[in-house]
């Protein structure tokens, strides 16, 4: 226990990642899975070197990440303001949320063609969906969270005459904090698939669009590649959310600790 | 009962002195899922402008709720209130409160707590921060300003609300157990301190407390209510000499008081 | 130009654009061409209608559908025909027991999804082999791969791709029979270019000049099929073959494309078709089949207006030999 | 504001419904927008209508539903189920964590014939998107939830000598609870997306086939119809979620209320 | 100090009575972001069964550290605890704790706050309720078994906290101010009430409090803590007779204890 727990963090993943490569490995070479299903690991590996090595991947990672980015970030600001909106006010959510919601359940695709024909096939466009996918998850931590802050925390501060924009941001805000982390983190994930679809539908770069013209060419390692480049980069984006999460709200992790020893490491034994 | 504590009972009247906070037939129901709880009846009272008032009551009576009332938080079922001659239906500005709870922001150092009627007030900062400065050293937390509420003990937090409460330099004071969960050397210590800023300041105090001694050594008035629905059954004036101290405690009139007050609650 | 695909380039097909980017083609014709792909016929003749995409290039089935159902504000028309053969085929395993259409009773055919515009002929065809709507089942099996995978593993008894992917599974080893489309309906052209009717009236020589680069990109390619396949694999990386037996793998691919350029440049009995040329014949036939098939709502669609041939004899108006030395010459 | 507030609740939503219809019509009579875009309501109306009346859109309905919902229990179930062993195990936390948030960030329909192969072309595979795509959400707020459980009130359980399983049942899923209906919130539209993307793969009914059957064949009224539909399920479900949070996490809404008058109605006034 | 408490200070030791908890050589101190805080320094207590002790101190000395320590939730950084003999990796089952916040289960009512420690030791549930009922009245508050702790006011929350600790009927109570919120005549009539207990089944009780004559109208022995951090700088045995009661209030001794004590805090 001790001397894992002093391993740094990002060895884990790499220990299952490892298994999966062996169990995908073992699987290749023992079941004669076809290549145009499940590729070996190796292919996929030399693959990626080639790709990295000769530039050729790199457009479609920056295409695929500047639509992410550029989506996520207009998505999220979109879904907390609108949360904060219709937080509140009772007007706007009665008049607004089940309209979004319902806007929600549409599917991007089936919206794909008005899209295109709105922003065009361009980055916009891609954008676009990446907006509409990760507004959501924002949008009902946000309002979930601003309506949990305590009551009484809320009373102490209007007994000095808070304002409303006061109680918002020193108290709703803070309290909403963590939820709204968890919506972003459920968000990053949102945004790669929003702009991968948006490459499905229309485009000439970007991951999405080198998975499905490799999945018409046949080249299941160049699918593989696409799919574990797209892992990666969302397991980065979250590992960089979780990061920020535990850094801004510090103070819901207040664990006690004593000097020499943390109290839930020994109580492990008893709680296990 | 002296014209210089404002009240005018039975006497003629020389001089109208100000209400700080009154209460008109005020009733509370609560909402509960399993049925409404009536936790004030027909409350009747005043606090003159620079008058202390204690309360003293039973667990569960209302107390809380009456102080919550003052402090423009909860709207009684019925009945009015006022503050200051105007109907209250907002928080007051010039009003302080430390409440039962300490009611900490727990994203924010002690010191920033201490800062917040600064910030919700938009008053300067720089001699706001000062002040705060003081308050801590006052209740004895200048050493941890920097911390964060969850790393104080209770005694501690409690006595941040008291601070927060000062910092705003408020006329009309509302403490709702503000020593319930300290010892007695800090208790004394501060009671003291709250005198002597009133007597400085003549600020109007509404003081809720268990402790009969200190609703008798800090106020001009103690009122007692009967438990639950609470209502006003005694109003009785306290006229010890000011300043009062240590050897009041062991004054005959201080014993007299104390006794008649603890015969409501035997 | 911006030029929308409706599939995505494969080696059996991209090759052109490629071949039109590195030999020039389009550059002497004044043309910048850039090569969009739109996830079907749905999304990208709106594109064309709204005028952000200048040339489409979806299978024609669905738009003639769609005026048969009284749309006909389509504001778009096919000027070039890409693919005048239907290549649409049924293909079954090699040792299996259906040799015609109407062996297909009580059959699972599988197609790539349901929402493929080429099911109703599909239909339309079994239902003049005699077979009713509860004969045979269609199952959508998804594209290339999980297709072959479903024929193979014998989850379908019969694939109904194009015959460019047949190809392609046919040279990965699994021996295959095809069954063409019979009648009418197997006569039937596919897919083809669009314009918006305005533009195409405005600027008629734009298209001319894009018809005609085409047709030269489409004799280089045939006549140095090799440089065209490497050339599509040089635009897409990605496409290329890097495992397994790479000779053979070039081949194939070469074959898939002498395949399919055989098909849509010269008749079945082997002479040179005219480049873009439609058949407005075989449309209007097709149109009244498919009505009294009851696959489409009605045979009233205008297609003497939709298609029209009168660009036609431009296209072919460059020096060919020129091109097929340029072709041969290219690496 | 009074009056108002005495409407039942359904009727803020038909307001805004009518109010978007009305901008569609003024639209479709003003713009003349091509109906390939945008049909005009009253083609929509005629198209339901007679789809209800004739029964033909039953079958579609009902099959999305099905796989919407089996989807949705199952996902959620799974999300909740291995957010509660990674809250509860630092183990399984550094291990899997990475690698679900890797998979999440996979376009499922990349997976899309992956799935087809493994899971055939039944209700099965469309069963396996929805799962695919509800579990984040959930899997997430459930995670994040468990943590915030107060530490003080663990330890207060704690010296009873509470056990494990005591804790977890007793104080931190009721701790969760509202976080997690967050995530059920953002699963049931998620869960639709799922189905008709699935249905966009491959199926023969849904309303998924329906918009992309018309999609194809440029029925933009068809297309309208189930965008529709598939809004109204979404809105329907989401409402449902709201009310049993409501009901179930009754303890977090504790404004204070006295007889009369609800403090908050009254103090809007001022925070307004 | 009678041979009864077990205390053996000086003399023979005739009979070996077992300790209920001891502190050998305990510290702590807290980790936090502007550095540690030395909450305990060098802590030595036994508390024998049977005995009952009561800890004063100045706020935030380590009063609740300390209690914490005996309820199993903190180890200490340096030094060694035991319960019953056993050393304290985890919170004792014969235990009670009724902490300084009430800390009650906002989504359970009153009466299921009170059941659960029976549902934590899986007690037979029957005899549990039908205690449960009982302790509710003990603590005056059968009316609002089913009500929610938010439902109630802060001396209601902490009453329902103290019927919790002695639901499952421990052999070792540990007590933080329980009485801090409660009024004069609650807190006179729930200490007769602990008296009793205590004398009817002979627990052992720690009892922290800042009621200098709450301390010594309850303890065998008064615990005297120095200000942060925390030592222990007096234990001050009381002999006065058992049972306490009213009379006990205004006799001598308890009057001398008081101001022996009063004079650590001055
Ligand atoms: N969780 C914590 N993290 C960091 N410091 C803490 C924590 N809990 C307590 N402390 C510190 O430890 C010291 C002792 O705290 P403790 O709560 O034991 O005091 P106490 O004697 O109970 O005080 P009070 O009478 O005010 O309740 C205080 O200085 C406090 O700042
Ligand atoms: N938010 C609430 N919802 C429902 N009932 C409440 C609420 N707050 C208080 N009550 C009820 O109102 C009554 C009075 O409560 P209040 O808090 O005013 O008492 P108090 O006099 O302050 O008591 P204590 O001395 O114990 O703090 C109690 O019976 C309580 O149950
Ligand atoms: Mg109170
Ligand atoms: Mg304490």
């Amino acid at each position: 226990m001790k001397y894992l727990a002093a391993l740094p963090a990002f060895i884990y993943p790499l220990v299952s990642l490892s298994a999966i490569v062996g169990i995908w490995f073992a699987a290749v070479r023992l079941f004669v899975i076809p290549d145009y299903l499940l590729p070996p690991p190796w292919q996929v590996f030399d693959l990626l070197v080639n790709g990295f090595v000769d530039g050729a991947l790199w457009p479609h990672i920056g295409a695929t990440l500047v639509e992410t980015l550029g989506g996520y970030v207009v998505g999220s600001a979109l879904g907390i303001g609108l949360g904060v909106l219709l937080a509140e006010s009772k007007m706007f959510e009665r008049f607004l949320l089940p309209l979004l919601t319902g806007l929600q359940a549409v599917p991007k695709v089936a919206l794909g063609p008005i899209i295109l024909v709105w922003c065009g096939y361009g980055v916009a466009s891609k954008i676009v969906l990446v907006v509409l996918v990760c507004f959501f998850p924002l949008f009902i931590n946000t309002i979930n969270g601003l309506r949990r802050a305590d009551e009484d925390l809320l009373d102490a501060c209007r007994a000095f005459s808070a304002s409303r924009a006061f109680l918002f941001l020193h108290v709703k805000l803070p309290s909403a904090a963590s939820e709204i982390f968890g919506g972003l983190q459920i968000g990053i994930s949102l945004a790669l698939i929003g702009a991968v679809v948006g490459e499905f539908l229309s485009s000439q770069r970007g991951l999405g669009y080198l998975v499905s013209s490799a999945s018409v060419n046949m080249s299941g390692a160049t699918m593989v590649e696409g799919v574990l480049l797209l892992a990666v980069i969302g397991m980065c984006g979250a590992q960089m959310v979780r990061t920020l999460h535990r850094h801004v709200v510090f103070w819901e992790s207040r664990e006690t600790r004593t000097e020499s020893r943390r109290r839930r490491g020994k109580m492990m034994v008893w709680e296990g | 009962m002296t014209a210089a504590n404002g009240r005018a009972v039975g006497g003629p009247v020389l001089e109208p002195v100000p209400v700080a906070f009154t209460a008109e037939n005020v009733s509370v129901c609560y909402q509960t899922r399993k049925g409404a709880i009536e936790a004030l009846r027909d409350i009747n009272l005043d606090i003159m402008q620079g008058e202390f008032v204690a309360v003293l009551g039973p667990s569960g009576c209302g107390k809380s709720t009456l102080m919550k009332i003052a402090a423009g938080l909860i709207i009684p079922t019925s009945g009015r209130a006022t503050l200051a001659g105007k109907p209250l239906d907002r928080p007051g500005r010039d009003v302080g409160v430390a409440f039962q709870k300490p009611n900490l922001l727990p994203w924010k150092s002690v010191f920033d707590n201490v800062m917040l009627p600064a910030l919700t007030l938009g008053l300067p900062r720089a001699p706001a921060e000062r002040r705060a400065m003081e308050l801590l050293a006052l209740v004895g937390l200048s050493a941890f300003s920097a911390n964060y509420p969850a790393e104080l003990s209770g005694g501690m937090q409690q006595r941040v609300g008291i601070a927060r409460m000062l910092l705003h330099d408020p006329q009309l004071l509302l403490m709702d157990e503000p020593f319930a969960a300290l010892d007695a050397m800090t208790r004394e210590t501060l009671a003291l301190e709250l005198q002597r800023i009133w007597l400085g300041q003549r600020k109007s105090v509404l003081f809720i407390t268990h402790s009969i001694q200190e609703a008798v050594f800090l106020a001009d008035r103690v009122i007692v209510m009967s438990s639950r629905p609470g209502r006003v059954i005694d109003d009785v004036p306290i006229t010890l000499a000011r300043p009062r101290n240590t050897d009041t405690l062991s004054s005959a009139p201080f014993g007299d008081a104390c006794r008649y007050l603890r015969g409501h609650f035997q | 130009v911006t030029v929308g695909l409706s599939v995505y380039p494969s080696v059996a097909d991209g090759g052109i654009w490629a071949v039109g980017d590195e030999l020039g083609l389009w550059e002497k014709e004044n043309l910048e061409v850039k090569v969009l792909t739109f996830q079907g016929a749905g999304v990208l003749v709106p594109q064309v209608a709204s005028g952000n995409v200048t040339i489409g290039l979806p299978s024609p089935e669905t738009i003639l559908a769609a005026f048969a159902a009284g749309q006909t504000n389509l504001p778009i028309r096919f000027f070039y025909n890409v693919i005048p053969v239907n290549t649409m085929e049924f293909a079954v395993l090699a040792d299996s027991q259906i040799h015609e259409v109407a062996d297909l009773k009580n059959k699972k055919i599988g197609v790539g999804a349901l929402t493929w515009g080429n099911i109703p002929s599909t239909r339309a065809v079994l239902k003049e082999a005699g077979l009713k709507a509860a004969d045979y089942s269609i199952v959508p099996v998804g594209v290339l791969s999980s297709g072959f995978h479903a024929l193979t593993a014998g989850e379908v008894d019969a694939l109904n791709y194009n015959s460019g992917w047949h190809d392609i599974l046919e040279l990965s080893g699994t021996p295959l029979r095809r069954i063409k489309l019979p009648g009418v309906i197997g006569a039937m052209s596919a897919n083809a270019f669009i314009a918006h009717a305005e533009a195409l009236e405005k600027n008629p020589d734009l298209f001319i000049r894009f018809g005609r680069a085409f047709t030269a990109a489409e004799v280089a390619c045939a006549a140095n099929v090799r440089f065209c396949v490497e050339a599509f694999w040089r635009q897409h990386p990605e496409a290329r073959p890097k495992e397994g037996d790479l000779p053979q793998a070039v081949q194939n691919a070469v074959e898939v494309v002498r395949r399919r350029l055989d098909r849509i440049t010269l008749f079945p009995d082997g002479s040179p078709r005219e480049p873009g040329a439609f058949d407005l014949l075989a449309i209007r036939r097709y149109v009244r089949q498919m009505a009294l098939d009851g696959e489409f709502v009605s045979d009233n669609v205008p297609v003497d207006q939709l298609f029209t041939n009168r660009l036609v004899a431009d296209f072919a108006k460059f020096d060919s030999g020129e091109i097929r030395t340029q072709a041969r010459l290219a690496q």
